[in-house]
């Protein structure tokens, strides 16, 4: 009896399930089972995995009314934001560079937060925004990245993927998603960025740069860019841009995660203290940090006369 | 977001041997973002009282201004240097003045006061930004990051600090605190002190 | 949206700033002057609330000139901005409080040096070797951090400055169209086509 | 003006690198009370040389409770300058703000006018190391070297004679001991008879540092011109 | 020049006031003062009065003071519990208390507890609530003893025993069990550490240490820290850092040690 | 009655209140003023003997219901008021020149205060006289008056039982019944009765226990109560036609 019901009523779980088909593009030959294994990961079998909402008439606004530390500081759930990611294209191939901390208000909850996600050993997508959302949605991608791969015997385009994940969070859009995320990787069309948001955005570009200290990463990204960067240039560039916002921002810092796309996949470069940058730079000569950088020289231009009474 | 919060900053002061220390760190952001990592916050009143004042940046340049006036007043009409009690007092009531439109200001006040056997003794206090005085034995904070430097200070401070080690317990103190916050930072600059010299020394701290 | 940019250079300081006068959605006015010359070593870059803005440049103009007028010497550029942030700070706690932004940038002939004073609507004054106002900081200081030398010429500084021109035309969705540039050294207050 | 004649001499000369204050005390005597002088009190609470700011110190010739509300006039106002403007209040213009005061006494009748003349030592980056002298009747004017007080002709002349360009703070020092001794009415030089200051860049700060010598620092400094009392003379 | 005022008349200034108000409408809330959660209480007994109050000061949820002191003083014989915005009992005792001293200049009479009470309720009667301070007043004048409260509206209430704070619930139920008339000094100051230990036990607000004031006619006593029931043990471990531990970018000291000879003589002065 | 009951509302946040039942009234000889001794602030009595009878003049009395702050400060004013008033006039002020006083307070300040007054005493022009002074600062001569907030529960047991001609005695068992009744409805209103007779001779000070009220009926327990069934007889069987 309630079988029957369910199946035409415009909300609950079969109601989901159909409506994650038809934004899924997923033909009826393709059946659940077909999705692979449902161990460790929710309700998979169901396909689109889904949530409980709360009991409450209008579950967006309620969330938002609880979680909106703007308007109301008292407020109980206080979400993670700030951050600052970049990822851009060049003759060799992306270079994706996030910061590694985690501020709950103005405390700083982690330094070494991982805002790179690694999806698979071609595609990397960045985190920015509400941590959850984005680890849960873009490990969610993997997975259909695999089965893309079993079922089609290739490896899925950038820009599949990307579409893919934009196609899930669009579903969820007005219901409290917060990300910002870029899907970086390499396929038969060479190396591709594309940036996704819980809006539903989705961009195919150059060069993006995420989060709250996006500006800062942009002004000495944007200057120092150029499509025939070396390997080295490009990687002191990304770090170099996620250093500036890091030293700008306050809810950005800590540590520089780097990752190097190239043909055969991604490759972790390393992790990079922002401090040690600030004070002594990657090699240990060179710090980045202005007034590291300017010390002993002075805008003062005293006379020649004058300069030598000084003396 | 707080006005507390607005430029961020914060102070501590620390009681040791002879000797007293205060610190603060050099941030001045404008919300999120940082505009200048040498904005002093602690300003000597005389040779001998130091003052802290984390809070609100216009305030911070205004009331150091205004003690400053206070205190040459107080100098010329008594031909003598203030004790930090007695400063810790003007801080006070120059606050308090201002009960219903308050300035932003938590004041951290360091300094050593002459006994009668003409030693020094080591003073701390600590104000609200209304002027509620809190006179304290160990240390005192104020800022952005006062939650996180009372849970340091609470555990890493001693008493009896010869002026050197209490140089590391405040500096210490104060790094690993204002890593903790995100407008606080910015390097870090600490006074120490004692009967015969003031050390002033500026921190290697974290510049994000 | 006003955005203003400041560098100090060897024996210089650059101050630029959008000649945009809006009013909601509309451009009023593109050639509008924002930078004051307070006097032969003095300018002030003013932005924020229209209508307080240039009332507020135009007060503290007059009272800087009577001060030069009435006094041996004038005020050195510290002096004038000390006075300046503290009249700020007090009409904070008038019955209309300005909403003024500032730059100032001077050169002070007594000790041979440049000085750029950032200073914001609260009276909150620190002096830097570069500075910006508007969502053009944001974008300018990271970049600055990276491109400044306090000890550049010139037409270092003018470079640096239209990196960062350019920066914000390239990245800001409300990006002014034109700036207007004056320099202060030694000899002066000039103006300066880019 | 008539009190201004008979008050004790002050005489000040400016150096390249300094200026030097001295002045002629005139109430001693075995029973004055001089154990708060020998402490050297705050900004020089002897009789004749006062500190009025960071950066000028002034010596005062005439009557001397006019010469306290005066320096008392003159301190605060020096401090409202560093309250408006975050600097040292400029040397010429506190001497100005002081003449604009006894000007205004000169005006009215039923207001005595300030019985005071002073001399003000001082140091602004405007033109570093100045030497001002200002009347009771509020005019002020700028000197390399100047004298007010009794037998000002004296030193006057004597000043004209021995000033040298250019000079620099030590010779200015013994120049300025040099007509001391030779204006004052006693014959010997003691910290019981003169006041001294020096004003002088910090080496290290290059800040202005006034120096108001205390009474045993005016006796070595004697000592070392040879000007000096005899040892036998002095208080054991 | 446009000049601004430097010297105020005594009194409050409220030319802040303007300015945060405007703060507030550009959507940035005021903070919070230190406030005293408190337990302050009094009772009467056969000689006298005794007070006691906590000495816990808290900014929201951080305890801001350790070990403040609560028992202000009025005159010798009257002394004044404070609880609510701390700075704001602080200073109103310290102004009545200083308007006490002067009443009993000019009257040439030791100054009367119903005196001291009829400033502080018209003070605070006068901001209407807005200095907030709840006061225990007592004290023995030529009249007897006296035990007030002074709400921070201005209203008062004489009663022979007395709480107030945020831990006056905890206190006042072991008044009303143990309070009598005429209890012995011994007595009253045991009912009065236990009601304080009360209000320290079981309100988050107070805590520390109980100090008592023991006023009678003859002579008043303070119990500065009169039991410490929350002293903190030995740190386990000591956390000095070895010397050298903090990285410093520059440095300067400067000397207090005033050389007194200045003279480069090379001579050593006569200082005999 | 809306102007009589306190508004809360208008009480400033955290001040404490007098929740309140009070009570004059006149008789022949004098006026009997009672009211009951609870002082609350929110849910907590932060006095349970509370002495609202104020003393304004050697045969003028107030009750005080409101804010205690308030009322406590407009009976100084009052009180001072008329101290002076007697040293000019020579004089003992009667009872309407200290009701018009704090009418006069009242009423200019009606926005910033939150009293409701029941002045009453004895003087030589008139005699025993009673004046409410109720929330927006009117005046009003009345042979008896309640107020606070226990007041709405006894209008009509006053009403009904007032009588003129009254002596001492019925009128103090009146004021005694009438708050008795008032503070055990009114939970702002409670503990003990305190009462002042005030006649020619002089003011004579009663206090009635907290249990010693007078009572009332209280209500028998209903529902524990054992049903009354009616008895039910053996069933008969029907008669039926053999």
């Amino acid at each position: 009896m309630h079988a029957f019901a369910e199946r035409f009523s415009t909300n609950g779980a079969a109601a989901e399930l159909r409506r994650a088909k038809e934004i899924l593009g997923e033909d009826d030959d393709v059946s659940d089972v077909m999705w692979g294994s449902s161990g460790g990961f929710g309700s998979l079998v169901n396909g689109v995995p889904k949530f409980a909402v709360p009991s409450v008439p209008d579950p967006t606004s309620f969330l938002r009314m609880h979680t909106d530390d703007h308007a109301d500081p008292s407020c109980r759930i206080k979400i993670k934001h700030g951050t600052t990611t970049l990822a851009f294209r060049f003759k060799g191939g992306v270079i994706v560079a996030v910061d590694s901390r985690a501020t709950a208000g103005s405390y700083v909850a982690s330094g070494t937060v991982k805002k790179v996600i690694e999806i698979n050993p071609y595609l990397l997508g960045t985190m920015a925004g509400g941590a959850a959302d984005c680890q849960y949605w873009e490990t969610y991608l993997g997975i259909q990245c695999r089965l893309h791969e079993l079922r089609n015997r290739e490896r899925i385009s950038v820009a599949a993927a990307s579409k893919y994940l934009s196609n899930l969070v669009y579903s969820y859009k007005g219901m409290g998603l917060s990300m910002g995320t870029m899907i970086c990787g390499w396929d038969k069309t060479g190396p591709a960025i594309f940036y996704v948001d819980s809006d539903g955005t989705r961009l195919k570009g150059d060069l993006f740069s995420v989060g709250s200290g996006s500006t800062f990463a942009y002004g000495v990204l944007d200057q120092g860019y150029r499509w025939d960067l070396t390997d080295e240039e490009a990687q002191e560039l990304g770090r170099r841009s996620i250093y500036a916002a890091g030293h700008r921002d306050a809810f950005s810092g800590n540590t520089i995660n780097l990752y190097h796309v190239k043909e055969d996949g991604w490759k972790f470069i390393g992790n990079y203290d922002i401090s040690e940058m600030h004070y002594n730079g990657p090699g240990g000569a060179d710090g980045y940090g202005y007034d590291v950088r300017v010390q002993g020289r002075t805008s003062a231009n005293p006379p020649p006369e004058a300069a030598a009474a000084q003396a | 977001m707080s006005i507390m919060q607005y430029n961020g900053g914060s102070v501590i002061a620390m009681v040791g041997k002879d000797c007293v220390a205060i610190a603060s760190d050099l941030r001045l952001g404008s919300q999120a973002m940082g505009i200048s990592s040498h904005f002093e916050k602690i300003f000597p009143m005389t040779d001998r009282v130091y003052v802290g004042l984390p809070g609100l940046a216009t305030d911070v340049t205004t009331l150091h201004h205004q003690f400053r006036y206070r205190l040459n007043m107080y100098t010329i009409k008594e031909e003598r240097e203030i004790e930090p009690e007695t400063f810790a007092h003007l801080v006070s009531s120059t606050l308090y003045e201002k009960r219903f439109g308050p300035y932003f200001i938590e004041p951290v006040i360091a300094g050593l006061q002459k006994t009668a056997s003409g030693d020094f003794k080591p003073y701390i206090a600590a104000t609200d930004l209304i002027g509620c005085l809190n006179f304290a034995k160990d240390f005192v904070v104020a800022g952005t990051a006062s939650d996180k430097l009372f849970g340091v200070a609470e555990g890493l401070w001693e008493p009896d600090l010869e002026p050197e080690d209490l140089f590391e317990t405040i500096a210490q103190t104060l790094l690993n605190a204002v890593d903790r916050d995100a407008y606080s930072g910015w390097g870090a600059v600490v006074y120490v002190l004692t009967k015969d010299k003031v050390i002033k020394r500026e921190l290697k701290g974290r510049m994000d | 949206m006003d955005v203003s940019f400041a560098i100090t250079g060897k024996g210089y300081v650059i101050v630029a700033a959008d000649t945009t006068a809006a009013r909601s959605i509309v451009k009023m006015k593109t050639d509008e002057d924002k930078i004051k010359v307070l006097s032969p070593h003095l300018l002030m870059a003013y932005s924020g609330e229209p209508g307080d803005t240039v009332q507020f440049a135009e007060f503290v103009e007059r009272n800087i000139r009577l001060y030069h007028i009435r006094n041996p010497h004038g005020l050195r550029p510290q002096s004038a901005a000390s006075w300046i942030r503290r009249t700020l700070a007090d009409s904070l706690r008038s019955r209309r409080p300005y909403s003024v932004n500032l730059l100032l940038g001077g050169y002070d002939t007594s000790e041979h040096a440049p000085h750029l004073y950032w200073m914001d609507y609260l009276g909150t004054m620190v002096e830097v070797p570069f500075a910006a106002h508007g969502y053009g900081a944001y974008f300018a200081l990271g970049l600055l951090d990276r491109y400044h030398d306090p000890e550049g010429s010139l037409e270092d500084g003018l470079a640096t400055l239209r990196r960062c021109i350019d920066e914000v035309a390239k990245r800001l969705v409300v990006a002014p169209g034109q700036y207007k540039v004056k320099v202060v050294d030694k000899d002066g207050v000039r103006e300066i086509a880019l | 003006m008539e009190a201004i004649s008979h008050a004790g001499t002050v005489l000040g000369v400016l150096a390249r690198d300094g200026v030097v204050l001295a002045a002629e005390k005139k109430v001693t005597g075995k029973l004055l009370d001089l154990s708060g002088v020998k402490e050297g009190g705050y900004g020089g609470s002897g009789e004749k040389i006062f500190s009025l700011n960071a950066n000028v110190v002034a010596g005062v010739a005439g009557i001397t409770a006019d010469a306290n509300s005066l320096v008392n006039y003159a301190r605060q106002a020096a401090q409202r300058h560093l309250l408006h403007y975050n600097e040292d209040i400029p040397v010429e213009l506190l001497a100005q703000r002081l003449c604009d005061l006894k000007q205004g006494y000169t005006q009215y009748g039923g207001l005595r006018p300030f019985g005071v003349s002073l001399l003000y030592a001082g140091y602004d980056p405007h033109y570093h190391f100045q030497l001002y002298h200002s009347d009771p009747s509020g005019n002020y004017s700028g000197w390399k070297a100047t004298c007010i007080g009794a037998n000002s002709g004296t030193a006057q002349s004597l000043l004209k004679q021995e000033y040298k360009e250019e000079m620099g703070v030590e010779d200015a020092v013994a120049l300025v001991l040099r007509v001391m001794s030779k204006t004052m009415d006693s014959t010997t030089l003691g910290s019981e008879k003169l006041e001294f200051a020096t004003l002088t860049l910090d080496p290290v700060t290059k800040q202005p540092k006034a120096k108001i010598y205390k009474p045993a620092e005016v006796d070595a400094l004697l000592q070392k011109q040879g000007l000096g009392k005899k040892e036998d003379t002095e208080t054991r | 020049m446009a000049a601004a005022s430097v010297y105020t008349p005594a009194g409050f200034d409220f030319s802040n006031e303007v300015r945060n108000s405007f703060l507030t409408e550009r959507g940035i809330p005021l903070p919070k003062a230190t406030s005293t959660g408190t337990t302050i209480v009094g009772c009467l007994f056969k000689d006298g009065i005794v007070l006691g109050a906590d000495t816990r000061a808290t900014e929201g949820p951080i305890v801001a003071d350790k070990n403040c002191e609560k028992i202000h003083y009025i005159s010798e014989s009257i002394r004044c519990c404070g609880a609510g915005t701390a700075a704001d009992t602080e200073f109103t005792t310290a102004l009545i208390s200083s308007n006490i001293e002067l009443h009993a200049l000019t009257t040439g009479r030791k100054p009367r507890v119903v005196t001291a009470m009829t400033m502080l309720k018209q003070m605070l009667f006068q901001y209407q609530g807005q200095i907030g301070a709840a006061l225990v007043l007592g004290g023995v004048d030529a009249t007897g003893p006296h035990l007030f409260t002074i709400h921070p509206h201005g209203s008062t209430d004489k009663l022979p025993y007395v709480t107030m704070g945020s831990g006056s619930l905890a206190a006042m139920a072991v008044f009303e069990n143990g309070w009598r008339p005429n209890m012995e000094r011994a007595e009253a100051l045991e009912l009065v550490t236990a009601a304080v230990s009360a209000g320290i036990f079981n309100d988050l607000g107070s805590g520390s240490n109980v100090d008592a004031c023991v006023i009678t006619a003859t002579h008043t006593e303070m119990l500065r820290n009169f039991v410490k029931p929350n002293e903190r043990v030995q740190k386990e471990r000591s956390y000095t850092f070895r010397r050298g531990t903090t990285k410093f970018k520059k440095e300067d000291i400067r000397s207090l040690v005033v050389s007194e000879d200045v003279i480069h003589t090379g001579e050593a002065m006569d200082t005999s | 009655m809306e102007a009589i009951s306190v508004d809360m509302n208008r009480l400033k946040a955290g001040e404490v209140n007098l929740g309140t039942s009070i009570m004059a009234v006149q008789f022949k000889d004098g006026v009997v003023i009672g009211a009951d001794s609870r002082t609350t602030t929110g849910s907590y009595i932060a006095n349970r003997v509370t002495d609202k009878l104020t003393h304004i003049h050697d045969r003028i009395y107030c009750c005080r219901s409101g804010s205690a702050a308030d009322t406590q400060a407009i009976a100084d004013v009052v009180h001072q008021h008329l101290q002076m008033y007697t040293q000019m006039v020579g004089g003992a002020p009667s009872v309407h020149v200290a009701a018009n006083v704090f009418q006069d307070l009242c009423y200019t300040n009606k926005d910033n205060l939150s009293a409701g007054i029941i002045v009453a005493g004895w003087d030589k022009e008139v005699g025993p006289s009673v004046y409410n002074i109720p929330l927006g600062g009117g005046l009003f001569r009345q042979p008896w008056a309640i107020g606070g907030s226990g007041s709405t529960y006894v209008y009509g047991y006053c009403d009904a039982t007032y009588q003129e001609g009254w002596g001492r005695e019925e009128t103090v068992n009146f004021v005694k019944n009438t708050l008795s009744l008032a503070m055990s409805r009114d939970g702002s209103s409670g503990g003990v009765i305190r009462m002042c007779i005030i006649t020619e001779e002089g003011v004579e000070r009663a206090f009635v226990p907290g249990n010693e009220l007078p009572k009332f009926w209280e209500g028998n327990e209903v529902l524990g109560a054992p049903l009354k069934t009616k008895e039910v007889s053996d069933a008969v069987p029907m008669p039926v036609d053999a």
